[in-house]
C-alpha cells in the first residue's frame, strides 16, 4: 500500500509538472516564444487560488495577511489560471515584439519581480512566511469513499492534463496553431499571410501562462501550505528541460518529458548513503540535468517525441 | 530625506563590481552573438578558485587573484572547446538554452566541491576608516583602481591594438570579418579568454567586497544584463556606463524605497530598458 | 568537503553492519516493516541537503550520528537503527516526495523538516502517524501546533522564547531604542518579530525594521540605514550565511551600536568565519539555550566522530536521536505508536536525569523513569511538543561564546 | 594570372542553385558576368570565395586549388571581394576598416600599411578628411568607396565585386565604373556581377551571361553587346 501511496504521489507531482510542460509547449514549441516567466505564472495560480479559498485564519505575531475570501476551492481554481493567463497577456503586451532571446531577458527578470512582490507584500500573500489550511477540493466526500484521497487527487490532475492534451493537441493542428507555427518558423511570413502576429503570439503566451496558473492552483491546493521558495526560475529552468527533453513541438512529448524529469528526480532518492559522493548527490543530479539539456540539443535536437523537419525550420538561423 | 554620501560611495563600489562583469559579457556576446547565461557561474569559478589558492591553501591573495583569473580564462576556454564549439552554427536562442544547462552544471559543480555555504577570503574584517563621512576599505578602493585600470586597458585593447579592432569589427559582422582574413575562430579564441579572465576578475571583486558563494554569479546576473542591456548590448562603453548607473541606483534607492525591493531596481532597470531603447544608453542599434 | 564525507562514512558503517544483521533477519517478514522484526530499526532524517539551507541537514546529521554510534553499540533490544535520509531542499515538491518516501519505507520515527516545509507535513504526519521531532524549526508559526496527538516535537525552543530572552537582556542594559533587521525568509523573520514585540510590549521603541534580502552582494547601505535611524541596540536575525556578511558590513561602519545576533550562529564556525578578536571587541551578543549538562560531553564526542564542533542545530539532531531511541526502549517495541506515545513519558521532569542512550536505558531496564536532560537543552516540552527551558546571554571572549547571565524557564514563559 | 573554376555545383541547404558553372580568366582581365535575379550570380562570387560550401567542381588560381578554402584562407592568394550589402564595418572608423582590409599582411615585413594607405587615397581622395568617421555615417558611394579601397589595401591580383554600383546615384555610378577601370588599368584582374549589365559590359573585356545555374552565352563585352539574343533576354530594352 505504501508503495502506492508513493507511486500516486509521485505521479501527481509529474501530472502538474506535465501541465506547466504543456503551457511552455504552446510557447516555445508552437510559437517559438522564449518565455523565462513559467514559475512566475505557477505562483499566480498557486497563490490566487489560496488567497481566494482561505479566510484570515492566522493569529499571532506573524500574522499579516488582512486578505482571504474563503470561497470554494472550484472558485479558486478557476480564478487562478484566468489570472495567471493575465499576468500572461501583461507581459506579453509590452514585450512579445522583442526578439527571442531579448524576451527570455524580460520574462525572466518580471518572474522575478513577481516573486519579489509574493515575498514582501506579506498583507496579501502572507510574505515570506508559508501561506497554510490551503483547503483540499472535496476532502470530507472523498474520505467517506473506498479510495485514497492520493488517488483522487491522483485521477483529479492526470484527468486535467488527458482534456489539456486534447484540447492543445486540436488547437495545435487547427487553424490556429497553424499561424503559430508561422509565426515560429517566420514572424514575416505570418505577417505576409496577413496575419496580426503580435495578437497570435498575446494569445499564446496568455493561454500557456494560464494552463501554468492551473497547474498552480492545483499544487497549492495538495499541498496544503506555499511560500515564495517554490517559485525560484530553477523551477522554470526545468520545465524547460522537460520540454526540450520531451520534443519542442509535440504535446505528447512535453507529458514525457515532465514525467521523466519527476521520476529521475524519485529514483535518485533510492540510492542508498553508501554509494560514493552520496552527500554530492543533490548536486550532481543537477548537474545531470545541466549535461542532458546540452546532449539532448546536440544529438537530438528534436527531442523524443519532436518533429525534426519542423524543428529546423524554426531555430536554425544560419549565418 | 537626506540622502547620505555613504550610499553614493557604496553605489560606486558596486557600480565598478558591475561594470566590469558587464564589460566580460558583453565582449562575448558581441562576437558570439548569445546571452550566456553561464557567465555568472564563470564569475564563481574564478571567485571560488581565487578561494581555493587564498584561504585554502593559505597563499598571498595577490597570487589567487592571478590564480582565479588565468584559471578562469581557461576555464572559458575549455567550456566552449567542449560545449560552445559544437553549436557554432545554432541560433541565438538554442545557445542560450545550451547555456543554462551549462550553467547548471558549472554551479552544482561548484557546490559540489567547496559546499553550499558562503566563504570569506583571508582577509581582515575591521573597522573601515572613514574621510569626509564616509566610510572606505582597502579592498574597496583596489576594486575601484582595479575596474578602472581594466576599463582603460579594455578601451585600449579596443581601439588601438589589431585584435581589438578586429573583435569590433566581429562584433559588427562575422562573415565581413572572414572576407578580410581574419580567422575569426582565433578571435572566439580570444574573446573567450578576455571575457573569461574578466569574469574571473569580477567575481573576485564581488567576493572580495562582499562573499563567496555558489550562486553569487547567478544572482548578480540581472543587474549585469540590467547594465548590458542599459548600455547598449554589445557595446562596451554603454556596459560601463549601465553598471555605474544600475550600481549607484540599487545602492541609493534604499532611502527612497523600501530595501526588500533594492533587487527590483535591477529588474526594473532591465525590463524598461528593453522595452524603451534596445539599442541601449548609445542608441547605436547592433541587432 | 571534508568533514560531510567523514560523517558520512560513519553511517556507511553502521547501516552496512545493520544490513547484515537486517539480510539474516528479514528473510520472512516481508513487507511487515520495520516496526517488527529483528531487522535494523528505520528511522528517517526529512531535512534541507541542498540548496539554500543546505547547512541544516548536514549539522543536524552530524549530531545525529553521534547518538547513532552508542545507539547501535547499546542497540534496541538487540536491534540496531538504520537511517534513511532524504532532502528536502526548501520546496514542498521535494518535502511532499521525501517524506513519502521515507513512509514507503516504513521508517518508525523521523527527524524532522525545517520550517520551511513543515506546514505543508502537518496534515501528512498525522495521516501517516509517523512521530516527527523537528531539530530546526524556531518559527512561531508551530507554537500551537505538535504534542502525541499531532505526532509532533521540536528539539529546538521557539523563538518566543529565545526572543524574550534578547528583549529582557537589551531592557536590562536600559537600551531604549532598537532597531531589528533580519533575513528577509520565514525563520528570521519569526524571530525578529518575537524580539520586537517583546521589546516594545516592555516599552521599548522600533526605530527601524529592516530586512535582509538573500543573496544581496552586501549590507551597507542597510547598515547606513540603521545607524541612520538613531537605534541603541540592533536585532540582527539571520542564518550564517547573511549573519556573516552583515558583521562584516557592521564592522566596517566602525559603529559601536550594540548588536544582537539570532540563535543560529552562536557556533565556533561563526566567530572562526568573522574572526575571534573583531568579534571579541565589538559589543556583540548573543543567546542560546542554555545547553543541557550533556553538551560538553556531546560537544567532545562530536569533535571525536567528526573531527570538528558541532554546528547549528548539530545537539538538536543528537537530542531526538536519542528521545526516538529511548522512546522505544521504554515502549518495549520499535513502532511509530510506541515511539509516539512514549517521547513526553521519558523527557518527564520528575524521572531520573539521563544525558546519554547507555544512562537512559540502563535507568529503564532497571525499570526506573527516566528525564532526559538534552545536550541542546533539558529537552522538557510542553503541551505543544515544545522544549521550555533556561536561556543564556553570551558575548565572545577569547574565541568561544562565553555565558554573561542566564533567565530561567519561569522568567522566559510568564 | 589563370583564375579556373570548373563545374562548380554549389547552394543553401537543399536548395542547388549552382549546377555546373565553369569560368576561366587571365592575365589583367576584367569579366563581367550578368543574368537574371536568380541567376546564382551572387553565389558564385561567394562559393569562389569560400562563404558558400562547393559541392562539386573545382577552382583554381595561379596554379593553386583553393576550392575548399575558408574566406580568410582565400585572401592569401591575392583575392579580395567587395560584397554588394554591408560591405564595410559600420561601427568602425575609416582608417579602422583599412586596417581590417590590410590584416592579412599587417605582420609582413614588405608591408607599410601608411605607404599603402596613401597609395589607396590616391585613388579615393574623398578618404582622406574622413579618416576617423565610422563608416556607418557615409553615403552609400562613400561606403563603396570605403569597400572598394579596404579590398585595395593588399594590392590584390584578382579584385571580386558584388555590384558595384548598386543602389548608387548615376553620377556616382560613373564615378565607381572610373576606379575600377583605372584598378583594373593597374594590372588587378577584375571578376565582378553587375545588375546594370551595359554598363559593365562596356567596362569589361569579356562577359558571361548566367542563367538557371548554368553558363548560357560567352564572349567579350562587346560581342555580347551586339547579341540579339543577349539584348532581348537578359539586358531588356534600357
Amino acid at each position: 500500500m505504501a508503495l502506492l501511496d508513493l507511486l500516486l504521489v509521485v505521479g501527481i507531482i509529474a501530472g502538474v509538472y506535465s501541465l506547466l510542460a504543456i503551457g511552455m509547449n504552446i510557447h516555445w514549441g508552437d510559437t517559438g516564444l522564449l518565455n523565462f516567466a513559467h514559475a512566475a505564472f505557477f505562483a499566480v495560480g498557486a497563490y490566487t487560488s489560496a488567497i481566494l479559498t482561505t479566510p484570515v485564519l492566522e493569529t499571532g505575531l506573524l500574522a499579516e495577511r488582512v486578505v482571504g475570501f474563503d470561497l470554494p476551492v472550484v472558485a479558486g481554481i478557476a480564478a487562478g489560471t484566468v489570472l495567471a493567463a493575465g499576468l500572461g497577456f501583461v507581459i506579453a503586451t509590452t514585450s512579445v515584439r522583442l526578439e527571442g532571446d531579448y524576451l527570455a531577458m524580460v520574462t525572466l527578470s518580471s518572474a522575478e519581480l513577481v516573486r519579489l512582490v509574493i515575498h514582501n507584500e506579506a498583507w496579501l500573500t502572507t510574505g515570506a512566511q508559508t501561506l497554510k489550511n490551503i483547503p483540499r477540493p472535496l476532502e470530507s466526500t472523498v474520505t467517506t469513499l473506498p479510495v485514497s484521497y492520493d488517488l483522487f487527487y491522483f485521477l483529479l490532475v492526470w484527468g486535467l492534463v488527458a482534456v489539456t492534451y486534447l484540447l492543445f493537441e486540436r488547437m495545435s493542428s487547427g487553424p490556429f496553431g497553424r499561424v503559430l507555427h508561422a509565426i515560429r518558423e517566420n514572424d514575416d511570413v505570418a505577417l505576409a499571410l496577413g496575419k496580426d502576429v503580435s495578437r497570435f503570439k498575446l494569445k499564446s503566451f496568455a493561454i500557456g501562462a494560464g494552463v501554468a496558473g492551473l497547474a498552480g492552483s492545483l499544487w497549492a491546493h495538495y499541498v496544503y501550505a506555499i511560500s515564495p521558495v517554490m517559485f525560484l526560475p530553477s523551477l522554470t529552468f526545468l520545465i524547460w528541460t522537460a520540454v526540450i527533453l520531451g520534443g519542442a513541438g509535440s504535446y505528447a512529448g512535453a507529458i514525457l518529458g515532465a514525467v521523466v524529469i519527476v521520476v529521475l528526480r524519485q529514483v535518485t532518492r533510492f540510492i542508498p548513503g553508501s554509494v560514493p559522493f552520496a552527500d554530492q548527490l543533490p548536486y550532481i543530479r543537477l548537474m545531470f540535468v545541466g549535461v542532458v539539456l546540452v546532449v539532448v540539443l546536440y544529438y537530438r535536437p528534436e527531442g523524443l517525441l519532436g518533429n525534426a523537419q519542423r524543428l529546423q525550420a524554426g531555430t536554425s538561423e544560419g549565418e | 530625506m537626506v540622502l547620505d554620501p555613504q550610499f553614493v560611495w557604496n553605489g560606486i563600489v558596486v557600480g565598478s563590481i558591475i561594470s566590469v562583469s558587464a564589460l566580460g559579457l558583453t565582449l562575448i556576446f558581441g562576437i558570439l552573438n548569445f546571452i550566456n547565461i553561464a557567465y555568472g557561474d564563470y564569475m564563481a569559478t574564478g571567485a571560488y578558485i581565487a578561494f581555493a589558492v587564498n584561504a585554502q591553501m593559505g597563499l598571498p591573495l595577490v597570487v589567487a587573484i592571478a590564480a582565479g583569473v588565468g584559471g578562469m580564462a581557461a576555464g572559458a576556454v575549455l567550456v566552449d572547446k567542449v560545449v560552445f564549439e559544437h553549436f557554432r552554427t545554432s541560433s541565438p536562442v538554442t545557445l542560450l538554452i545550451v547555456s543554462i544547462g551549462v550553467a547548471f552544471f558549472i554551479r552544482n559543480l561548484i557546490r559540489a566541491v567547496w559546499g553550499p555555504s558562503g566563504n570569506f577570503y583571508d582577509v581582515p574584517i575591521e573597522a573601515n576608516p572613514s574621510l569626509f563621512g564616509v566610510r572606505y576599505s582597502v579592498e574597496q578602493v583596489s576594486i575601484i583602481i582595479a575596474s578602472l585600470l581594466l576599463l582603460a586597458a579594455v578601451y585600449v585593447l579596443l581601439r588601438r591594438t589589431r585584435i581589438g579592432i578586429a573583435m569590433r569589427a566581429a562584433s559588427d559582422d562575422r562573415t565581413l570579418t572572414r572576407i578580410r582574413g581574419v580567422d575569426t575562430e582565433r578571435l572566439v579564441l580570444y574573446v573567450w579568454i578576455a571575457g573569461g579572465a574578466i569574469a574571473g576578475l569580477g567575481g573576485i571583486m564581488l567576493g572580495l567586497d562582499a562573499q563567496i558563494r555558489p550562486n553569487m554569479g547567478f544572482t548578480t546576473l540581472i543587474p549585469i544584463f540590467a547594465a548590458t542591456i542599459l548600455g547598449g548590448i554589445g557595446d562596451p562603453k554603454g556596459a560601463v556606463a549601465g553598471g555605474f548607473a544600475i550600481g549607484i541606483l540599487q545602492e541609493v534607492s534604499v532611502v527612497v524605497i523600501p530595501s526588500e525591493y533594492k533587487f527590483a531596481v535591477a529588474l526594473a532597470a532591465l525590463i524598461i530598458g528593453l522595452l524603451l531603447r534596445p539599442d541601449g544608453l548609445f542608441g547605436e542599434a547592433t541587432r | 568537503m571534508v568533514d560531510g564525507r567523514f560523517s558520512r562514512r560513519q553511517v556507511v558503517k553502521t547501516v552496512g553492519v545493520g544490513g547484515i544483521v537486517g539480510l539474516a533477519g528479514c528473510a520472512g517478514s516481508g513487507g511487515s516493516g520495520g516496526g517488527s522484526g529483528d531487522g535494523p530499526i528505520p528511522v528517517g532524517t526529512l531535512a534541507p541537503f541542498s540548496q539554500g539551507l543546505g547547512w541544516v541537514g548536514p549539522n543536524a546529521a552530524r549530531g545525529r550520528d553521534v547518538a547513532l554510534q552508542s545507539i547501535n553499540e547499546e542497540t534496541i533490544m538487540g536491534r540496531e537503527v538504520e537511517i534513511n535520509e532524504q532532502d528536502t531542499e526548501t520546496n514542498p515538491q521535494a518535502a511532499v516526495s521525501g517524506f513519502t518516501t521515507l513512509n514507503e519505507a516504513e521508517v518508525v520515527a523521523m527527524l524532522g523538516p525545517s520550517s520551511s516545509v513543515i506546514p505543508n507535513l502537518f496534515q501528512p504526519i498525522r495521516d501517516a502517524q509517523l512521530p516527527t521531532l523537528s531539530v530546526s524549526a524556531g518559527t512561531i508559526q508551530m507554537d500551537d501546533v505538535g504534542g502525541p496527538e499531532e505526532y509532533l516535537w521540536r528539539t529546538v525552543p521557539s523563538d518566543a522564547i529565545a526572543g524574550r530572552a534578547q528583549g529582557q537582556y537589551a531592557l536590562s542594559q536600559d537600551f531604549t531604542s532598537m532597531a531589528v533587521t533580519y533575513k528577509n525568509d520565514k525563520g528570521s523573520q519569526s524571530f525578529s518579530a518575537s524580539v520586537a514585540d517583546y521589546f516594545t510590549g516592555q516599552g521599548g521603541d522600533q526605530a527601524a525594521d529592516v530586512p535582509l534580502e538573500n543573496n544581496a552582494d552586501s549590507y551597507r547601505s542597510e547598515v547606513q540605514e540603521i545607524i541612520d535611524s538613531g537605534a541603541d541596540v540592533i536585532s540582527m536575525t539571520a542564518g550564517t550565511e547573511v549573519s556573516a556578511l552583515f558583521m562584516q558590513n557592521y564592522i566596517q561602519a566602525g559603529t559601536d551600536i550594540p548588536l544582537f545576533l539570532g540563535n543560529d550562529v552562536l557556533t565556533p564556525d561563526f566567530i572562526e568565519r568573522v574572526g575571534a578578536d573583531v568579534l571579541a571587541e565589538s559589543p556583540v551578543f548573543g543567546q542560546a539555550p542554555a545547553p543541557g549538562p550533556a553538551f560538553d560531553q556531546f560537544e567532545q564526542r562530536h569533535r571525536d566522530l567528526h573531527d570538528e564542533a558541532p554546528g547549528t542545530f548539530g545537539a538538536a539532531g543528537y537530542d531526538a536521536m536519542n528521545l526516538i531511541a529511548l522512546a522505544a526502549v521504554r515502549g518495549g517495541a520499535a513502532d511509530r505508536q510506541t515511539i509516539t506515545q512514549n517521547i513526553n513519558p521519558v523527557a518527564r521532569p520528575d524521572g531520573t536525569e539521563v544525558s546519554t542512550f547507555a544512562e537512559g536505558k540502563s535507568e529503564l531496564e532497571a525499570g526506573n523513569e527516566i528525564n532526559y536532560q538534552g545536550a541542546s537543552n533539558p529537552q522538557n516540552f510542553d503541551q505543544n511538543g515544545d522544549p521550555v527551558g533556561p536561556f543564556s546571554v553570551l558575548e565572545v571572549e577569547d574565541g568561544s561564546w562565553v555565558k554573561l547571565t542566564t533567565f530561567s524557564a519561569d522568567e522566559l514563559t510568564t | 594570372m589563370q583564375f579556373e573554376a570548373k563545374n562548380i555545383v554549389s547552394g543553401y541547404g537543399d536548395a542547388r542553385i549552382l549546377d555546373g558553372v565553369d569560368l576561366s580568366m587571365v592575365d589583367d582581365e576584367m569579366v563581367c558576368i550578368i543574368g537574371p535575379n536568380g541567376a546564382g550570380k551572387s553565389t558564385l562570387l561567394k562559393t569562389i570565395v569560400g562563404i558558400v560550401d562547393t559541392w562539386e567542381g573545382k577552382v583554381e588560381f595561379a596554379g593553386e586549388d583553393i576550392t575548399d578554402l575558408p574566406p580568410e584562407r582565400v585572401v592569401d592568394h591575392g583575392i579580395c571581394y567587395v560584397p554588394q550589402d554591408d560591405n564595410v564595418f559600420a561601427d568602425l572608423t575609416i582608417r579602422e576598416n583599412l586596417r581590417m582590409g590590410a590584416w592579412a599582411a599587417e605582420d609582413e615585413a614588405w608591408f607599410d600599411f601608411d605607404d599603402r594607405v596613401e597609395a589607396v587615397y590616391e585613388q579615393f581622395p574623398v578618404l582622406r578628411e574622413r579618416l576617423s568617421q565610422r563608416a556607418g555615417s557615409l553615403s552609400g558611394g562613400q561606403q563603396q568607396m570605403v569597400a572598394m579601397a579596404t579590398a585595395l589595401m593588399l594590392d590584390p591580383d584578382l579584385l571580386i565585386l558584388d555590384e558595384p554600383s548598386a543602389g548608387l546615384a548615376p553620377k556616382l555610378i560613373d564615378d565607381v565604373f572610373e576606379r575600377i577601370a583605372e584598378i583594373n588599368d593597374a594590372g588587378t584582374q577584375i571578376l565582378m556581377v553587375e545588375q546594370n549589365a551595359r554598363r559593365a559590359l562596356r567596362e569589361s573585356d569579356r562577359g558571361v551571361v548566367l542563367d538557371m545555374g548554368q553558363n548560357h552565352i560567352e564572349g567579350t563585352g562587346q560581342d555580347l553587346l551586339d547579341s540579339e539574343e543577349v539584348t532581348e533576354l537578359y539586358l531588356g530594352t534600357t
